[in-house]
């Protein structure tokens, strides 16, 4: 074995080697060494960064050759994971500590980081696949960690299965791709020669629909809220930074293989799905629901930005997103532990419970608050820059469509500009709601001013927050393209951007998220009626916010799926029992056969199967019957009618 | 000439007494019937010029098969029937397997042809077939033999066993 | 010239040893019964007479027709007669044999005189007089329990038996009137005469009551289900066989080509013996009953065989008659043993599984040589069986046939049912067991060689081979 | 030869049928008997009838056989007969319906 | 004894159930003893014979094929005027027979020691089970047509007997179902394998007895390898020149159709499946194990030997019918494994569903698909294995398996939930378990035959596909209702009962576990050794097939 594959599998093993070596020893703190291995992780892709490509590969099985590779690309996100990994392996530690199964989580947890570093460096789509349904997996089991909750281990369910769904077109993609077009490296995909184009659209669109699913984007995205039933820093490491973007790495990674229309259908998608999701978020009352929607909104951006044939700007945007919605679920986290702490009779996660937090959690209220505003791209932060990215790149291809396609397009990127309006509402509507005005309910316990006390909640919020300020990605504050990754991944030069229109975007995004702040203020600010009233409001089931809260009803619309599934598996084992059964059992395929014979099944059909089988089996009954008789001249008359018959039939 | 009529005479003794077989009640009268056609079926016997045949008929069917009926009817006629025939259906059906076989059969005989022999001789009729039975079927001669002592052994077991 | 005609009897009576063997020895026991009243006495007398008679027999190895034309002898005919006379012995055996009076075995031994002469007739005469021979013989043994119900089947076996002797004798008359004869071998009926048809027709009748070929087949339930068990293991075996026989040099002197309906009428009631045989047998809860159906069904296999020309149908009836004998020995053994413990239903076996499980073992593999599965000889006979049909209709390409093989193989499904009845309730139905007394190890023994047998059979079916070669009855 | 053969054989189809008929639609056991000896007797007929044209005689010979046979059935019918009267008190054959599947 | 490597491990279970009859009844844990060191010795000389397997050589025709190849004069009997019939006591493996091999021995082990709690009629059981065992591994090496099928048709009755006499409060019913329909799959081979023998003739063996008996004579052989071969009788009726139709189909695919009814009845395929759940039900766990793990596989095996390699001109003329097949019982399987309460039965139906993949995989007569339906066997053996194992582990606490009667069992037994969801999501195709190996590349064949070969349309591959979304649906849903949520159970009297696994269970798991992780990390170590056999298997059927179809 080579030092490359080394390299690669070393890296790749790290977060479960920490977890298994801190796992014998009994003390909870040994956990603390695992974001030390982390942070070997991190080490380790930062010096590899120029040794790229290295890779491995291996015959697995049939005509099968395994890869795992290091390149640019994944390299960085690999450091990526690493980091945001490390930080949310610290911030559990506190988070968790008191949880009887820290041990299970803490497997879990790097089981997790392990599949999805491999999907990262997996160069084959098969090997990919493997770890994109590990990545689903290990997030069912953190997701439905707290099993003995009936409602935590179906939220896992619901996710794993809605995820399945996408996989299982993925799945079809995948094979028509390795199979039929003899694509398979992931590293380096190129457009196969000849092929059906029609085939090869499919095969996209089968790529692009299960990076919806992973990616929680329309019509999939209702699995993302429930995801939140999970420990709060698994939200922040998996439904934020890591495994949600893996349907953004794919479908950047295989660009050059979507069709027109295909990239037309992400876009749209990606545009429908920021703006849906914002929409919700608007509405939600649960501290993690408005993260998890915008969540959803932003990984809309970024398929926006595929969509629109920047994959770049997409990057970008997951490299940011990453670091500020892994904050801003900390910081989240922290409010929760916080809230439980304090008070165990309410729900630690319904913002309708909590208020004028910044007291009690000031590091937790910065992190917030900059985290939210690099969510809602204020300048001066990373998610500035990357959202002005793809909206600049939207601006750009809506410009070029064909007359016959521009509504399309522009639409596409009125949807994007609104989504951008409403980011900044639900940001400052939750950290007003949150961290502004009088607590909305009574503390139980008064746990004091700071109750941020540990070390392993700080650095991790205090990171994250550097993470999300434009210095740490950027050299210019307003430049979209002055990634410092940006040389480094796409080393080809930049396309040139004209000038008018990058002001224009630089402009109208400035403006869009200054209102946005501005409205969420009016309507939220402390002392508000909204907010006066907010304690006691209740969304009815029916009303339009109650549709909006609820994620467009895409839950019920699941459901009415679920029911159609269930009524269909019913059905077919009724058909099984009644019907399958009994026909073969009762030598109904003989008279099935008969009557087809015979030429008169059409006949049979309309009268009834279930007709004929009776009178026929009667008849036969009968007639046994007869020829059983008891009477002995009954006997003899049997013979004899028979003898007749063989005469009338064989002698005439 | 006459032989015609004596033929329709004696199948008429033949025929008629079935006749009454089928619609009558009686047993006893039955088997009279019954008597009174074997004896028809002699004569018409001898007029095939099977004499042999006639005796035999006369001395163990008239005389021997039909008192045994008798003496079995006697035996046995202890209650009275409550009827005769059979139950609806079945007398239906024996009468459409009478209709029937009647219909094939006659339509049959009347069309059908006969072997060839090379020549008829009517003489002597009793010796050559006592010759018969001692050389050309003498495996059947003694085969009926063997099957008499069979019933003969059967019935007297089945009858004597009984008692006990 | 009749001086040269007796003398010529006298010399040809020599091939009738075997049979006068048994003439004399039945009759010898028949006096032996009046002396002593034992019945050890009187199975000895027994056995000894068979084993006499097999030895008395050798094997003719020319086909010819002896006592002017009367019988008819050959290789096949001595196979079949000494196969009679070999699984005649074995009944002594059988639990029941306890009991039963001299005149028993003679009727015993004069179905065994009859069936062989069935085998050997060559003119309908003998035949016919063999026929009734066996009949007689079986009705009166049908009502050798002496029960109530022994003598219904009794009068009804002979009223059936007597009207399709009847038919019969009708038939016969026809062929005699219209074919120009009785002699099996010098007839060859091929005027296309609707009168002839009929008397085909009857005659065939008549032999198919005798082997209980439908539509004639309907006596057999309730004469096996009376008939002492030992007698029912004979009446299933010894006259059937012949019949088969006499039913097949019958069919010989019949032109297929004038009568094109024969073999369909033919392959029809195979179909209708197989299908009301395993049909008839899925209702019923008596054993012997149950098992009579099974016979039929087994008629309708052996029928299968004369559809088969040349020496391969020789060679399959050969073979499954043979393992039919030793099936029925076995099986009607197994019911003698149920019956000696009161064991007359199928869900009076309850239970004894748990007590008797070694003889239960035997008697699945009886039940499923019978069913006609591997590692049994069942399985060869049928195997054998189906195999020279396919060749028959890949020969002939007669889709009658290949329809009475698909119904034949069907049927071996719906056997299973009412063949596995019995270990089913033997051994998977619960309830306590009627009589859980040990079983007698001589019947243990007994079904063991038989059991041994059957699968020694399987390993090595080449005896098969042996018989055969013999034969060259290319008639066939 | 003046009565042409076929008036025989019509004659003993005609027998034969009653035999039939007799025996499919008569309670009584006895009928039943007597049913099958017609039907054997049409058959004789049939036998005798052609024997006429036959110079070996085959057919009487048969016919006398047929008479001695008959007799032997009746004696072993008559003997089961016996019994079932005293079992059953009656020989009405529909009575006899025990032995049923 | 390498030459008799074969003989050893069909015969040592028969061996030693004689030796078992002579063991006074009593004596329970000596028979248990002596039928483990059976099976293990059993599973130890078919692990040597896989690792002495040099699957490195490319066979030129099936002749060649086979390795360890015994044979022996069995029978010669005499078809009237016809010739001569001969049956060989003829074994051996290729590629596509030594991972079933391997296969069934193993679980023989794992089912004896999930018999071993056995207490009545112990005797009786282990004598059937050896006699079962040497049934199912002369199934599996049987090269002679007739011996084949004298091995199949003898795994019926111990079968029956175990299922009747050992299992559940309707076994009788689930026993008798299981037989007839089995029976009657059977005995629709009989007929092709009779009309086989007549139609095929080996001109060597006539050579050899000619020696003997100084005349030459034609041979009906009933060797599978002459039947592959093609040696027809010219005018016989299945010989590729016949011309015989039966209601317009050629005679030559009545008998592929009539073999691949008999075997999708053993398989099973819907819509002659029912008989399956029902004798899962009430089968007791070890016989589970075995029908699931190991029987289920005979059919397959029947298609791959027997059906494909014997009618390929069959296999490419009803390719799109099979192949339909497959799909309608991954689909039909799955959903009807939905509405089951019953764990066992659910699983029984997930049977049904996952065997649909083997004839989709086969189907395409692609290299990966057939692979992949070989694949898909020996991970389904170890899966449903397991998963009956794990049923048998509720069952013999509470003696009930409904779901809804047990909820949150986590929390209580929490080594039980970590091997039920390993092999759940093993069975759902999880990618790291075997299952998605077999899963996978039999979709790819049933996706890429329309490219390969053209046999049958993409979409039929792309509609199993959502097979995997129904397994997932009714396996998770399962687990949530059974071991999530708050711990419950409907007696009270359960409560003492539900203890963690034993020893002996840990036994049991733990290999089934490792094997199937392993194999589906590393399926080459199966998959490797017999890539030849694949090849030639897929390559044979393909240019044989459309060389019979074009001439004739």
């Amino acid at each position: 074995m080579d030092s490359g594959a080394l390299y690669i599998i070393l890296l790749m093993m790290l977060p479960i080697l920490a977890a298994v070596i801190s796992t014998f020893f009994p003390a909870r703190e040994s956990y603390m060494i695992t974001p030390m291995f982390h942070v070997i992780g991190i080490v380790s892709a930062y010096l590899v960064m120029d040794y790229v490509p290295i890779d491995v590969r291996w015959h697995w099985v049939a005509n099968i050759e395994l890869g795992m590779t290091l390149d640019r690309l994944n390299v960085v996100l690999v450091a990526l994971v690493y980091i945001i990994s490390s930080l949310v392996h610290l911030f559990s530690f506190h988070y968790m500590k008191d949880d009887p199964g820290i041990k299970r989580y803490y497997l879990k947890l790097a089981f997790f980081t392990v599949s999805m570093l491999g999907l990262l460096m997996a160069d084959h789509l098969v090997l990919l696949f493997v770890f994109w349904e590990l990545v689903g997996f290990s997030s069912y089991l953190l997701i439905g960690f707290w099993f003995k909750d009936k409602e935590k281990s179906t939220s896992a369910r619901h996710t794993f299965m809605i995820n399945r769904v996408a996989d299982a077109a993925l799945l079809i993609g995948v094979i028509l791709l390795v199979a039929v077009f003899d694509v398979s490296k992931v590293s380096d995909v190129k457009l196969p020669e000849g092929g059906n184009p029609a085939l090869l659209t499919l095969a996209g669109l089968m790529l692009a629909i299960g990076a919806f699913g992973k990616s929680a984007q329309f019509p999939f995205y209702g699995w993302l809220n429930k995801a939140m039933a999970g420990p709060t820093p698994v939200s922040a490491l998996i439904h934020a930074a890591t495994m949600v973007t893996a349907g953004v790495y794919l479908l950047a990674r295989f660009q050059p293989l979507l069709a027109p229309n295909v990239m037309m259908v992400v876009g749209l998608v990606g545009a429908a799905t920021a703006l849906i999701a914002g929409v919700s978020a608007l509405f939600q009352n649960d501290i993690k629901g408005v993260l998890a929607y915008s969540t959803i909104s932003q990984l809309g951006y970024m398929m926006l930005g595929i969509g629109v044939g920047d994959y770049k700007a997409s990057i970008f945007h997951l490299w940011t997103h990453a670091f500020f919605k892994a904050g801003l679920f900390l910081a989240a986290g922290s409010v929760i532990h916080f809230m439980h702490k304090a008070n165990h009779g309410v729900d630690a996660q319904d913002m309708r419970n909590m208020g004028g937090l910044r007291k009690h959690l000031p590091f937790t209220f910065v992190t917030f608050l900059v985290c939210g505003a690099a969510l809602s791209g204020l300048p001066f932060t990373s998610g500035f820059l990357s959202k002005e990215g793809i909206l600049l790149a939207t601006v750009l291809w809506a410009n070029k469509l064909s007359p016959e396609q521009a509504w399309m397009g522009y639409s596409i990127m009125g949807a994007g500009f609104f989504a951008a309006l409403l980011t900044p509402i639900y940001v400052s509507r939750q950290i007003l709601l949150v961290f502004f005005g009088r607590v909305r309910t009574v503390f139980q316990i008064n746990l004091g001013k700071k109750f941020e006390p540990t070390i392993s909640v700080i650095v991790p919020l205090m990171v994250l927050v550097g993470g999300s300020v434009w210095f740490s990605v950027s050299k210019g504050i307003f430049d979209a393209h002055g990634w410092r990754l940006h040389r480094y991944l796409f080393p080809g030069r930049l396309t040139g951007i004209p000038e008018d229109i990058s002001y224009y975007v630089f402009f109208a995004s400035l403006l869009l998220t200054s209102i946005g702040v501005l409205i969420g203020y009016i309507l939220f600010r402390p002392g508000s009626k909204k907010v006066a009233m907010y304690k006691e409001s209740n969304i009815l089931p029916n009303s339009i916010k109650g549709f909006w809260q609820e994620g467009w009803y895409v839950d019920r619309v699941y459901g009415v799926l679920n029911q159609g599934f269930l009524w269909t598996s019913n059905f077919t084992f009724w058909v099984d029992k009644q019907v399958v059964d009994k026909v073969v059992n009762g030598l109904g395929v003989g008279a099935v056969i008969i009557a087809k014979v015979t030429g008169v099944f059409d006949k049979y059909i309309i009268d009834g199967l279930v007709n004929f089988a009776a009178s026929f089996f009667s008849g036969l009954g009968n007639v046994l019957k007869r020829l059983q008789a008891p009477l002995v001249q009954a006997q003899v008359a049997i013979a004899m009618v028979v003898v007749i018959v063989f005469m009338f039939w064989f002698l005439f | 000439m006459n032989l015609d009529v004596l033929f329709f005479g004696f199948a008429a003794m033949v025929a008629l007494p079935l006749i009454y077989m089928i619609f009558t009640r009686n047993i006893i009268r039955s088997v009279f019937a019954f008597t009174i056609s074997l004896l028809g079926l002699a004569a018409i016997y001898v007029l095939l010029n099977a004499d042999l045949m006639a005796v035999v008929q006369i001395l163990i069917y008239a005389g021997g098969i039909v008192v045994l009926l008798i003496f079995g009817v006697m035996l046995t006629k202890r209650t009275r029937e409550a009827g005769v025939f059979t139950d609806h259906h079945q007398v239906v059906i024996g009468g459409l397997v009478f209709i029937g076989m009647l219909v094939f059969l006659v339509s049959g005989i009347l069309k059908a042809g006969q072997a060839e022999w090379a020549g008829v001789e009517f003489e002597n009729q009793i010796a050559k077939v006592g010759v018969l039975y001692l050389t050309d079927h003498l495996v059947a001669f003694e085969l009926v033999a063997f099957l008499l002592l069979v019933a003969l052994v059967g019935a007297a077991f089945l009858a004597k066993k009984s008692d006990h | 010239m009749l001086k040269g005609q007796l003398e010529q009897i006298l010399d040809q009576l020599t091939f009738l040893r075997f049979e006068m063997a048994l003439v004399i020895g039945a009759l010898v026991l028949l006096v032996v019964g009046l002396i002593s009243k034992k019945a050890l006495v009187h199975r000895v007398g027994f056995s000894v007479i068979l084993v006499c008679s097999l030895f008395v027999d050798f094997g003719v190895l020319e086909t010819q027709t002896i006592l002017s034309g009367s019988l008819q002898i050959g290789p096949l005919e001595s196979y079949v007669k000494m196969l009679f006379a070999a699984f005649a012995i074995w009944i002594v055996f059988y639990p029941t044999a306890k009991k039963q009076t001299p005149e028993f075995y003679f009727l015993m031994l004069s179905m065994v005189i009859g069936s062989s002469f069935m085998v050997s007739a060559n003119h309908l005469l003998v035949a016919y007089l063999a026929i009734e021979l066996t009949s007689f013989t079986s009705y009166i043994i049908t009502n050798f329990n002496f029960q109530k119900k022994s003598f219904e089947a009794g009068i009804k076996y002979l009223i059936f038996g007597g009207v399709s002797s009847a038919v019969m004798l009708y038939g016969i008359s026809i062929v005699y009137g219209i074919g120009g004869g009785l002699e099996i071998d010098s007839l060859y009926l091929h005027d296309s005469d609707p009168f002839l048809a009929f008397g085909i027709l009857a005659l065939l009748g008549g032999l198919f009551f005798k082997v209980s070929v439908f539509p004639f087949h309907i006596w057999t339930p309730s004469a096996y289900q009376e008939a002492p068990t030992d007698a029912v293991a004979m009446l299933s075996v010894v006259p059937k066989v012949a019949g088969f026989v006499l039913l097949h040099r019958v069919l010989g002197m019949i032109d297929l080509d004038v009568f094109t309906w024969v073999t369909p009428m033919l392959i029809f009631a195979g179909i209708g013996t197989l299908l009301v045989g395993t049909l008839g047998a899925l209702g019923q809860t008596n054993i012997k009953r149950l098992m009579a159906y099974g016979a039929i069904a087994h008629s309708g296999l052996l029928l299968g065989c004369l559809f088969v020309s040349g020496d391969l149908g020789v060679a399959a009836f050969a073979w499954y008659a043979l393992v039919y004998a030793i099936m029925n020995l076995a099986l009607f053994h197994v019911v003698a043993v149920f019956e000696e413990r009161d064991i007359t239903s199928v869900s009076e076996l309850t239970g004894q599984g748990k007590t008797q499980s070694y003889f239960g073992g035997l008697m699945v593999v009886i039940m499923i040589a019978l069913v006609g599965l591997p590692p049994t000889a069942g399985f060869t006979a049928k195997f054998y069986l189906f195999s020279a049909l396919w060749h028959e209709f890949q020969i002939g390409s007669d889709y009658y046939l290949l329809g009475f093989l698909i119904v034949s193989i069907l049927t071996v499904v719906f056997s299973l049912f009412y063949y596995f009845r019995i270990p089913f309730y033997y051994f998977l139905k619960s309830g306590s067991g009627v009589n859980n007394a040990p079983i007698d190890l001589s019947h243990k023994i007994f079904a063991t060689i038989l059991v041994m047998i059957l699968l020694w059979f399987f390993l090595s079916p080449e005896i098969l081979n042996n018989i055969v070669l013999n034969f060259n009855a290319v008639d066939w | 030869m003046a009565v042409p053969l076929s008036y025989y054989l019509l004659l003993a189809a005609f027998i034969f049928c009653v035999g039939i008929l007799l025996v499919l639609i008569k309670k009584s056991a006895v009928f039943v008997l007597l049913g099958i000896e017609l039907m054997l007797n049409a058959a004789n007929l049939n036998l005798v009838a052609f024997s006429k044209f036959d110079p070996q005689l085959e057919g009487q010979v048969f016919a006398v056989f047929s008479v001695v046979l008959a007799a032997g059935e009746v004696a072993i019918a008559l003997a089961i007969l016996i019994n079932i009267y005293r079992q059953y008190d009656t020989t009405s054959l529909d009575k006899l319906d025990q032995l049923k599947n | 004894m390498s030459e008799h490597l074969l003989s050893l491990i069909i015969f040592i279970p028969l061996i030693v159930a004689v030796g078992v009859f002579f063991i006074p009844n009593d004596k329970t844990l000596l028979i248990k003893q002596v039928t483990l060191v059976a099976t293990l010795a059993q599973l130890l000389l078919s692990l040597i014979l896989f690792m002495s397997y040099d699957g490195s050589f490319i066979p030129s025709n099936w002749n060649e094929a086979f390795l360890f190849v015994e044979k022996a004069d069995w029978i010669q009997m005499r078809l009237g005027q016809y010739g001569v019939f001969v049956i060989d006591y003829f074994v051996g493996v290729d590629g596509i027979s030594l991972p079933l091999v391997v296969l069934s021995s193993f679980l023989l082990v794992i089912g004896v020691v999930s018999s071993w709690n056995l207490k009545e009629k112990v005797k009786g059981y282990f004598m059937l089970y050896l006699l079962l065992s040497t049934s199912i591994i002369g199934c599996f090496v049987a090269l002679d047509l007739f011996l084949f099928y004298v091995f199949f048709e003898f795994m019926l009755l111990p079968m029956f007997f175990l299922i009747g006499i050992w299992g559940g409060p309707n076994r009788s019913y689930a026993s008798i179902k299981f037989f007839i329909y089995t029976l009657l799959g059977s005995l629709l081979i009989l007929i092709v394998m009779i009309g086989l023998f007549i139609s095929v003739e080996d001109t060597q063996k006539a050579l050899q007895l000619a020696e003997q008996s100084g005349r030459i004579e034609l041979v009906h052989s009933f060797s599978m390898v002459q039947m592959m071969e093609g040696t027809y009788i010219y005018d016989s009726l299945l010989a590729p020149s016949s011309d015989v139709t039966i209601l317009d189909i050629p005679v030559r695919y009545w008998a592929f159709i009539l073999l691949m009814v008999g075997f999708a009845i053993k398989l099973p395929v819907v819509p002659v499946h029912t008989w399956l759940p029902d004798a899962h039900v009430e089968a007791p766990t070890a016989i589970s194990v075995i029908l699931a793990g190991i029987l289920l596989k005979v059919g397959g095996y029947g298609f791959f030997r027997i059906a494909y390699g014997i009618f390929p001109d069959g296999a490419i003329e009803y390719a799109f019918p099979v192949a339909c097949f497959g799909v309608v019982s991954i689909i039909y399987g799955g959903f009807a494994a939905m509405a089951q309460s019953d764990l066992k039965r659910l699983i029984a139906y997930s049977s049904v569903s996952h065997m649909g993949f083997v004839m989709l995989g086969l189907a395409s007569l692609t290299y990966e698909g057939v692979a992949g339906s070989l694949f898909q066997m020996i991970s389904h053996g170890l899966i449903s294995g397991a998963l009956f194992l794990i049923v048998g582990v509720v069952y013999d606490r509470t003696h009930d398996r409904k779901i809804e009667n047990v909820s949150g069992l986590a929390s209580k037994m929490p080594a039980y939930t970590f091997f039920t969801m390993l092999f759940f999501f093993a069975s759902l195709g999880l990618p790291g378990f075997s299952g998605f190996v077999g899963e996978l590349l039999s979709l790819i064949g049933g996706i890429s035959a329309e490219n390969v070969n053209g046999l049958f349309p993409r979409w039929l591959g792309m509609i199993a596909v959502f097979g995997i979304v129904i397994s997932g649906a009714y396996y998770l849903w399962t687990a949530q209702r059974m071991f999530f949520g708050k711990y419950w159970t409907r007696e009270e009297s359960w409560d003492v009962k539900m203890k963690d696994l034993d020893v002996r269970e840990w036994v049991m798991l733990v290999p089934l576990a490792v094997l199937v992780l392993l194999f589906g990390i590393l399926p080459g170590w199966i998959l490797d050794p017999v890539d030849n056999s694949i090849n030639f298997f897929v390559d044979q059927v393909l240019s044989s097939g459309r060389e019979i179809i074009n001439n004739y």
